[in-house]
């Protein structure tokens, strides 16, 4: 595995939900120990729950994506406490390794 | 004019037909698309407008202790209403404790869009109608919340954090946008008068109905695009989505004549007793009752009752005000 | 007025002045943007407008038998344009088949503000037009994606998913956006009729043409940030995005004038038949022909001939209707 | 009237009471939501809606000499301001060299959105302006930029792709959109004078104050959420938020006074000498100066320059400007 | 590798391509077996085929990414079948190992 | 390690930094040679220099993620350089590993 000038291993959580159920997420995040993450906009998915385009006068069932690079046990925090919130309703989670700059920003 | 012909004039107003323009759309699966950012601000504009017409109106008439009654009436209707939509979700629908609760919410609270066409309809007809209408818009959009929440009380999931989703909930619900805009609108107008009115007419009250038209062309095509998901409406459910708004205008129609408001202010709270949620209410039951099933509470609010108010609810409710003079 | 004159006029119009102000911003790299929700909310109000302005003109003229029979002869201009188009980029142009089939298809089709900026001219000279002229614009928007399509044939990918790709081409041509809101548009125009035009002009109708510049501004930018993409045209390609315009407008203005259709309605005609499609045309391409280049079709439409027609073209047809009367 | 008086009325105008909405919903972290783009399209129409409504006042008065002298003396002004506010941050504020030249080239720059409500507030008075005024809106734009830049001098980070990034500054600088915007509507309206304008005021003139309001509205709204942000601010730096465009209004009224402008051309210089970039020269730092805090700069000409000038400001210069005669 | 508390191990999908493709690369997807998949918008890019940026009267050249999360078998059939549809216009599609939550959803 | 039918690994750099240094780190990643990129839009973040979401009026401080896949030498480039446009202000590199198909396209 090829590695660049001083990286560092972490694991980057993505977690796709509601975005009424965002707020929630992002404090459970910070919560963990997290020391960021970046929020983007979906145009809509499909998956257990059906499929879910854009609906223009409700946004309630619109879905966003939450990344956070962390620490390993950060990451194992995040995702033993992810099902308590993303479990009722619509969502799915899901981590991988990634190898970062500047250590000390994750 | 019979129902059937105040029903015909209705369908072929430019609103009207806008809407069925996107249902057309949307059924046939055009690309035919509003960007999101659009029909959002075209939503501020017309709640923003409407409170600004409700404060100008007020500013003329002046206001009284008779007002304040109205608006208190309005409030309790808007509590009260959720209960009997309960008993018969509960009962005949067969429905779990949590969706008749969220269902029943949505019923209690209001369409601003709906009072928009209906606002419409009744200028159409050179008709005045109180400001303070508008206000009662707002007052009404929220109590049906609560009534909501406390009859589907211990439902709530308990693993998640719920002391901050509570205030994330009382906030959303408080100082909703939508609430927000219509009463400081109509603060403004009212502040404001007819110097006010004169400077930004142009924008807020001149291109309104236009702006409705683009408006409820895109909820034509929502509506069309989501219907896959209403399939999941059983018969009671169906008729409980037309058998609701006739049972709350009727109401609204009573109360309204017995408290003494003009044709028009009748037709209008009937308009807004009969009308459901489907951008307030589904935000806060997302949020409060997470097992509740969209598709049901959006699906009648929007599928069934909106479409049923707007092209045979509104005339029909103004031909029971007047008949009731 | 000579066309000298007429062009110097039209160049100090604000709609004109806007599109090169666009331009100008566009070559100097400025960061001026338009956001995509913005314009694209603009050419839906736009496509509406025109849409219910067309409907309120027959509204009060009446349909008739005559009208039949000239969007009779719109259609099959359309059908048939595609084919000397072909013919001069197959052998003067030395494209492919797909290349040329593709472009050619955009011209035999419309520009909607091409044909906005027309109508403009035409009331800025306080001239009348024909309201069926606006059927001819929906109308005219899709017959030659077909010639298109049988002008390539079996030149599509074998590999892909051919009949749903198919079924969503059909769907995407039939009913396109842009298609059913002039349609939708004229026919909401035509029965609501004068009632109806009174509800929503101050939206519709009053800032029609300030909504024109603000739309041209971005399309100026658009045509100068496309720009470097249009240095893959070569002389006999160029000259093509300028003669196939003053062919068909010259086509155009005879045919209007023998169909017996007014001055400013002849004008619009022969701009229908002078531009080209830069919107609906190029998704079906993309769709149905993936292997053409799009620089080339978006490159000539877009980048030659839309300029080319909104400052030299519009006053030349109308030019030359005025002579063949 | 007293500057308490005009103060007060200028309290009850729609577009301030908007401003006040705004601040409210942003402060109670209500849901309510301007889309970007709809923001951007507002910002976009009022910037080409100023720069033709000064355009169109030039081609009824004429251009002349004098003209010419007045622009000299804003574009003079704007590229001095900033050395006292400099001087007054580096040792009453005991700010770094990167962070006040950063602050100081804000207060050298103009708001277009103060200027917008300045306009309103004369014209709500039945007052002219001299046409010329909009020119120095777009003049006074980016000179404060270089003053800045200069006094930070090698302030900048080497290690970066200096060379690619100062063309890019400069551009940005020069082509930015909003003098872009403001230049060339100005030009436009010029250019097309009175038969320009009866085609595209109902668009760009009429609706102008209620989309100020909806723009205002959304003003609030980052005012208040970026408040946290405001947090930095010591208060030597909130004295200076405070201070700095008094200094500027009056400098604004005297010299306005001094070149015989209009009393509505004079409050609207002053307006232009006391009001503060917050969107052409944040892009800018940002990009030349990384490492002064945005905070900071922001903060201040948002967060406490701007509601100042809107609430006291405008109507204290007009007195002034009024007292000076 | 950390492992997160019962996570398992799928194959994370990603393919660009124009906006007028995604239709077809749902359906494959679809056809392919995924159970769920999510469209992102890009604000343009950079490839073989030049740039793309925005284009605001056209957003025909527009490009989305369309993210599936799924068992390894489902991703080589993707992989397989990728190149009929995007190997003609526009895209790219790469592929990478992620640890999923509710292992059932995928 | 499943592996898709034809796939070859290449590196995915990730680069989340503010929209007004974007077109630097694009000429960063063009100069390290890339054959490609996309860039994202975010819906704000939170990180070391506080939280950024979304602020209509100046969108200086909104955020895009640079994303480019490319050879392993490619990569490792542009991680060294980097630092000299994200240090100075906001922003965060990582990188991972993913399977391309289509090679030549990396
Ligand atoms: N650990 C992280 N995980 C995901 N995104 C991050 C992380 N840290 C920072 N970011 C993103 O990078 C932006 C700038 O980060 P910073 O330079 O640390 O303030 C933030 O606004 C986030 O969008
Ligand atoms: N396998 C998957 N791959 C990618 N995105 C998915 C997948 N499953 C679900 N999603 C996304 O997560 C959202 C909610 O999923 P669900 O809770 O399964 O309905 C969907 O709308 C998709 O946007
Ligand atoms: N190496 C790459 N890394 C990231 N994105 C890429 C890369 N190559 C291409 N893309 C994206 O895929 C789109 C189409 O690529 P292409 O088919 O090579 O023109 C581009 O516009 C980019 O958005
Ligand atoms: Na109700
Ligand atoms: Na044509
Ligand atoms: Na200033």
């Amino acid at each position: 595995m090829t590695e660049g000038p001083s990286t560092h291993r972490r694991r980057k959580v993505e977690i796709i939900v509601e975005q009424t159920l965002a707020p929630s997420v992002l404090r459970l995040i910070d919560g963990c120990g997290a020391k960021g993450y970046t929020v983007f906009p979906t145009s809509g998915g499909r998956g257990n729950t059906g499929g879910r385009g854009p609906i223009p006068v409700s946004r309630v069932f619109d879905t966003v994506m939450i990344v956070a690079v962390c620490e390993a046990q950060v990451a194992d925090r995040i995702l033993a406490k992810a099902p308590a919130v993303v479990g009722v309703g619509v969502g799915v989670v899901w981590v991988s390794d990634v190898d970062v700059l500047r250590a000390e920003h994750f | 004019m019979s129902i059937l012909e105040l029903a015909l004039a209705n369908l072929t107003s430019p609103m009207v037909l806008c809407f069925v323009l996107g249902i057309g759309a949307g059924l046939a699966k055009s690309d035919l698309d509003v960007p999101d950012a659009i029909a959002k601000g075209l939503a501020l504009f017309l709640m923003l407008s409407i409170g600004l017409q409700g404060g100008w109106k007020l500013a003329e008439a002046g206001a009284s202790v008779a007002i304040a009654f109205d608006l208190g009436v309005a409030v309790l209707v808007s509590f009260l209403m959720p209960l009997p939509a309960y008993a018969y979700l509960r009962y005949a629908g067969r429905l779990d404790r949590e969706n008749a609760a969220a269902i029943a919410a949505h019923y209690g609270s209001i369409s601003v869009v709906t009072f928009a066409i209906g606002t419409q309809f009744i200028s159409q007809r050179n008709l005045p109608f109180e400001g303070h209408i508008v206000a009662m818009v707002a007052l009404m959009e929220t109590p049906a919340i609560i009534t909501g929440l406390l009859l589907a009380r211990s439902a709530r999931n308990a693993a998640r954090d719920e002391d901050a989703d509570r205030d994330h909930l009382l906030r959303e619900v408080l100082f909703n946008g939508s609430v927000l805009l219509l009463v400081g609108g109509f603060i403004i107008g009212w502040i404001g008068g007819a110097p006010g009115k004169a400077a930004v007419a142009p924008f807020f009250l001149d291109p309104f109905r236009g702006a409705l038209c683009l408006f409820l062309l895109d909820m034509g095509l929502v509506v069309a695009r989501r219907s896959r998901g209403f399939a999941d409406l059983k018969p009671p459910l169906i008729l409980y989505g037309i058998g609701m708004p006739l049972l709350g205008g009727t109401l609204g129609a009573v109360l309204g004549t017995g408290l003494g408001l003009s044709l028009g202010g009748t037709t209008l709270f009937a308009v807004l007793c009969a009308s459901a949620s489907y951008i307030a209410v589904p935000a806060a039951m997302r949020l409060a009752l997470p097992r509740a099933n969209p598709s049901l509470y959006v699906g009648l609010s929007l599928g069934i009752t909106f479409p049923f108010n707007v092209v045979i609810g509104i005339p029909a409710y103004f031909a029971l005000a007047e008949a009731l003079r």
